[in-house]
């Protein structure tokens, strides 16, 4: 027998509906996740280069942990392992307000926010040493030669790497249905159960994705193009070492 | 066909879980053993060897709520032999054979529970195995219920160990397994009336009324001659892996399945 | 002003600065020169501690920098240092690049602190330049955007370390002046450099350095016509020579 | 906790999950190892069409990186596992589906990183070796890419690790590597806790072990 | 010998060589020097083809480089090219760079090349040096091993792209002896650079440059005692100020 494909069942009954509020939970829980990675990215990034060896020490043992243990398994500690330890009445507010949603945004952004600290790392690690010694020369303080120089030059360095690693996000967001998250992957084997056309909602899942990463990926080379540092738009690409 | 192919490789391939006892799982010799792969290498394989004229091996590969339609689809397996309700849309895709196993949705909760059954169950959290019948049963019957589904038993049941939900729905039986599998049998109380029928028969491709007739002739064989009793009992009876004695109903159902020669 | 009292540095074994004493009064400006690992850049960068030292004291103003109650930034903000490569932030126009300090380090409103960039940028010659971003302005151009930088703190004393070696020949001289310009008002200085024709005409005097050690120091006139040492001779020789 | 559930399965985890021992098609180092050795070598390939001249060299290789840099790896392994067999007629063994799965994807990424990884080399060194008379290809094998080896080892240590982690998801089709043999435990002893840290520790362990010996091949080869 | 043809070349709109006519003929050294940007780096480069044409023509002994059938690698081994970054091969030893092209390229046994190494290693004054790493060797040490790299294929010709203007002071001279002995013993020789010194000693002839065009050419005397272009007057003025 050949497979009769019917593509009909991605927009008949409730596949549409579906696959939007698919679209929409990925891309919330990307985007908040998001979020959280790169304010712990950007900020344990920066401590790992501070000359005070304590900061330092505690920015590593959060990257060396966090991201070299697979996302799954984090998955399942923050929604686990974690509310236990809450106290009574947050337990149940969490419990009753998608507690999945939030540790899988938790999971994602705290090892996605160990990779960013890799890049950002290598980003402020890439700009010469005296261009710090310049500003402090001047006068401005370690915290403002960070806030003013080192990370607007750094995070311009490293918008590619980032851009890349931001789409691994939105992928790996796929993984949050193993505790439950009514994510975009999970929508498309949902359509599967209902109408067993496993091809067919496959076949939208991917192209959904492809379209969204394509999509953010444009996004990303744009803004890259707005920030890139004048004259130095062919460097960047050596910035993930 | 699916025959010529088996006659030419000698192979008949099915898919099975590992992770669903007594139906098919891993023991602890980390052998894959279990009821419905019982039935497919005692029933089955022999009708099928006399029919192509030589022996038949057996080959397994896993298969999961998401894969084991396409598995068929691509001809990487033969027949599915697992925990899958028979269902008329799943029919469209696929066909089914004589029905081998019986059960119904339940709830399985916490001692004490409030929960009873299908009807008080509204604004609960409950857990239910994504890809399940029974999840599109809540959410059709009791939409006030707050649905959560798990890709496998094992999470959903920790989630339900934890508070994260207050009940777990699945079909009856692998409740029963999860129940008595868990670290505190006594702690957890199987509630309600089926509020579904789940019966489980194995899958094969569309269209292919000579491989259908020979896995049901091996089943009808089996109820025949009584041997298929003697596998159930094996998994489920009191020394089983499980024990859920069938019921007198469900006896009289299978025998009546077995048409006459 | 600036003073050295028996200086020692390592790094690591590495013994980079061996018992310097020095003193550069106000208004004096200093030329070192010396071999390549001589510890010439050391020495400066030492003045507004971008290196600790590890025994021995320095001085600026009187101010001891080993004191723990000093206040290391606003004494960076009194020197100022203009590096061999420029260091503009690149992401900055020439006139952000200018106005980052006074505005963050001294509180300086922005129109207030754009006056005194414009002033700069006039100063060294390039006023045209405000809103170009270091990417696209010459090798001196950017260089003297970094002297207009250190200058927009109001510093007491300029340290440059070579601030010629990494231009174009004919851009040398543009910078060349404006330091020349900077030494004639009176702005104390210590210039790391092997422009020998601006120590002959611009420098007070002229250090030596070789092996962490200054081994040579006078007025221009002595140091070129009448080195002492044999060492400094050589090396007069070497880089007179081309 | 109650790790004695470890204890009982361990060598099904270690030997079947990690190494591919055992009844089941699986191990997470036989699909990681191989697939990115076979990945880099595709990886280069695509690396190196992406710097190439010509258009129609670039362009495919670009369309590819770009295709399967936005594709979940999941629905990449579903695809090769239902599709080819699909369009071949043929059933395929799972370990040559998931290995050509991981392979052909992994091939976007480390093309990526080959890319970064030569044009991280000086152009001067490109210039230099040609002017002494090598050719392209000569230049290519003995300047460049030595050099874009060391530069790439951070980065390919990084994906190494990932696609280590990411065997996982082969599991998908049924293949038995560390994380699925956790899984088949835990179905029959209902164990998540002691079992999934169990394996987070061993991955912990594999990875940054890896990633302390890439940190000392980097030092190893920095000349001088 | 090297003969351009009206040059022309662009870099997108950018007119950087603009009808460039320029003998240059066996044994002959010529000296290129401008401003910065006025195109000298892209003269010599068209020679072995490192930087493509839009039109004119080189040739090359006679051979036109735009010959569909040269083969550009054998031309190029004939060219020595000697960059402003050296340009060494930081994963191989000293030793391991010069032997590289004549074994791969002129498929010479090892003992072979590495006799040939070891000669001209001791001919640029550095025989210990063959097993050191480039990280490990200084500057003028480094531009040394490029010469011998280049010198190892035995070529016709030798480029040199500011061979000097990124070493430190004292180390000009060791590169600046080297260039002069081969000019001694008659090789072919184009080289850019802004040493006077070496230019007036050695060169045949010295280019001046400017915006892509040749705008002055003569003999070290009357280009530096009687330069008829205005330009060049200021060129010089500038650079032999400091
Ligand atoms: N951060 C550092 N760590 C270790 N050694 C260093 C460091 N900075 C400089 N050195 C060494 O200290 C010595 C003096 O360096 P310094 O930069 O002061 O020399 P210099 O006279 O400025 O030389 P140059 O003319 O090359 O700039 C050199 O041998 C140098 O290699
Ligand atoms: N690859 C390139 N793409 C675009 N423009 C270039 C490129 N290389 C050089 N140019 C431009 O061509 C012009 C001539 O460059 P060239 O390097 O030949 O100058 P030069 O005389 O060697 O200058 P310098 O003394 O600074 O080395 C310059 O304006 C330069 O910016
Ligand atoms: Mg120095
Ligand atoms: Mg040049």
């Amino acid at each position: 027998m050949t497979y009769q494909f019917d593509w009909s069942v991605l927009w008949t009954g409730q596949s549409g509906e579906w696959l939007l509020q698919g679209i929409l939970t990925t891309l919330g829980i990307s985007t908040l996740a998001w979020l959280l990675a790169a304010a712990l990215g950007t900020v344990s990034g920066a401590l790992r280069t501070v000359p005070f060896a304590p900061l330092r020490a505690l920015a590593t043992c959060y990257v060396e942990f966090f991201r070299n243990v697979p996302l799954l398994v984090w998955m399942f500690f923050w929604y686990f392992a974690v509310p236990p330890l809450l106290p009574g009445p947050l337990q149940d507010w969490l419990f009753n307000h998608g507690a999945e949603f939030w540790a899988g945004m938790f999971a994602l952004g705290v090892y996605h926010g160990a990779r960013f600290s890799e890049m950002i790392r290598s980003g402020i690690q890439s700009i010469p040493k005296t261009q710090f010694e310049a500003a402090l020369s001047t006068g401005l303080t370690t915290a403002q030669t960070y806030r003013f120089v080192i990370i607007p030059i750094a995070l311009r360095l490293i918008i590619p790497p980032i851009a890349n690693e931001s789409l691994n996000l939105l992928k790996n967001s796929s993984v949050a249905l193993t505790i439950s998250v009514t994510e975009l992957t999970f929508q498309t084997r949902q359509i599967e159960t209902y109408t067993a056309r496993a091809f067919e909602a496959l076949t939208a899942g991917t192209v959904i994705y492809l379209a969204l990463c394509l999509g953010i990926a444009t996004l990303m080379t744009k803004i890259e193009r707005r920030f890139a540092l004048p004259g130095m738009i062919g460097r960047v690409a050596s910035a993930e070492h | 066909t699916t025959l010529e192919k088996i006659a030419r490789t000698g192979v008949l391939t099915i898919g099975a879980r590992t992770g669903s006892p007594p139906f098919a799982f891993v023991d602890a010799q980390n052998q894959w053993v279990g009821f419905s792969i019982d039935l497919v290498e005692q029933l089955i394989l022999p009708t099928l060897s006399k029919k192509v004229g030589k022996p038949v091996k057996l080959e397994k590969k896993e298969s999961t709520p998401p894969t084991r339609i396409p598995l068929l689809a691509s001809n990487a397996v033969d027949l599915i032999a697992e925990t899958m309700t028979d269902t008329r849309s799943r029919r469209d895709s696929v066909d089914f054979s004589l029905t081998f196993f019986v059960t119904g949705a339940q709830f399985l909760v916490k001692k004490g529970s409030p929960i009873k059954g299908i009807k008080s169950i509204a604004g609960r959290r409950v857990a239910a195995q994504q890809g399940s019948t029974n999840a599109r049963i809540i959410r059709e019957q009791a939409p006030k219920a707050q649905l959560r589904e798990f890709p496998d038993q094992p999470a959903a049941f920790q989630a339900l160990a934890q508070g994260q939900v207050d009940t777990y729905t699945n079909d009856g039986i692998q409740l029963a397994g999860l129940k008595a599998k868990a670290p505190n049998p006594r702690g957890w109380e199987i509630v309600g009336d089926f509020y579904s029928y789940e019966p489980y028969g194995m899958a094969l491709r569309k269209g292919d009324a000579d491989f259908r007739g020979v896995v049901n002739n091996g089943l009808m064989e089996g109820i025949d001659s009584g041997k298929f009793f003697d596998i159930y009992e094996k998994w489920f009876g009191p020394k089983g892996e499980l024990p859920y004695p069938m019921s007198p109903d469900i006896k009289k159902f299978m025998i009546y399945q077995a048409v006459p020669k | 002003m600036i003073e050295f009292q028996s200086v020692n540095k390592w790094y690591g074994s590495l013994h980079v600065l061996r018992g310097i004493n020095l003193r550069i009064e106000k208004g004096e400006v200093v030329v070192v020169c010396g071999p390549s690992g001589s510890g010439k850049s050391t020495l400066i960068r030492c003045i507004n501690r971008l290196e600790p030292i590890q025994s021995g004291e320095i001085l600026i103003d009187g101010k001891r920098l080993s004191d723990p109650s000093l206040d290391l930034t606003a004494l960076r903000a009194e020197i100022g240092f203009v590096f061999q490569q420029f260091n503009l932030y690149p992401h900055l126009s020439a006139m952000e690049n200018i106005v980052l300090a006074p505005m963050k380090a001294r509180k300086i409103s922005r129109p207030e602190a754009e006056e005194i960039a414009t002033r700069l940028l006039e100063r060294v010659g390039i006023p045209d330049k405000a809103a170009s971003y270091p990417a696209n302005l010459s090798g001196g151009q950017q260089q003297r955007v970094a002297i207009a930088r250190a200058l927009a703190m109001q510093p007491k004393i300029m340290l440059f370390d070579e601030p010629t070696s990494a231009l174009d020949p004919e851009m040398i001289n543009e910078v060349l002046e404006v330091m020349s310009d900077l030494a004639g008002e009176g702005m104390t200085m210590a210039v790391v450099t092997h422009e020998m024709g601006f120590a002959r005409r611009v420098a007070h005097r002229i250090l030596f350095m070789d092996e962490g050690q200054i081994i040579e120091e006078g007025s221009p006139q002595t140091f070129f016509e009448n080195p002492s040492s044999p060492r400094t001779k050589q090396f007069l020789s070497k880089i007179l020579s081309h | 906790m109650d790790f004695t559930v470890v204890a009982k399965n361990i060598d099904f985890l270690i030997l079947q999950g990690l190494l591919g021992f055992g009844n089941f098609v699986g191990g997470t180092f036989r699909l990681a190892i191989p697939a990115i050795v076979l990945g880099f070598i595709l990886g280069i390939f695509i690396g190196l069409a992406r710097l190439a001249r010509t258009p129609w060299i670039r362009i495919p290789a670009m369309v590819y990186v770009e295709f399967f840099r936005g594709v979940p790896l999941v629905m990449v392994i579903f695809w090769f596992w239902f599709i080819i067999p699909l369009l071949l007629r043929v059933p395929l063994p799972e370990y040559g589906v998931a290995l050509t799965a991981f392979v052909v994807f992994e091939a976007a990424y480390l093309g990526e990183i080959v890319r970064a990884g030569i044009q991280s080399v000086a152009r001067g060194q490109a210039e230099a070796a040609m002017s002494t008379g090598l050719t392209p290809a000569q230049t290519m094998g003995y300047v460049i890419l030595p050099q874009a080896l060391r530069n790439m080892i951070p980065a390919l240590v990084t994906q190494f690790i990932v696609l280590f982690k990411d065997t996982s998801l082969a599991s998908i089709i049924g293949y038995v590597d560390l994380t699925k043999a956790a899984e088949i435990v835990n179905n029959r002893e209902i164990r998540p806790f002691e079992l999934y840290l169990f394996i987070a520790v061993v991955y912990w362990l594999c990875t940054y072990s890896m990633s302390r010996y890439a940190r000392y091949l980097e030092r190893r080869l920095t000349p001088g």
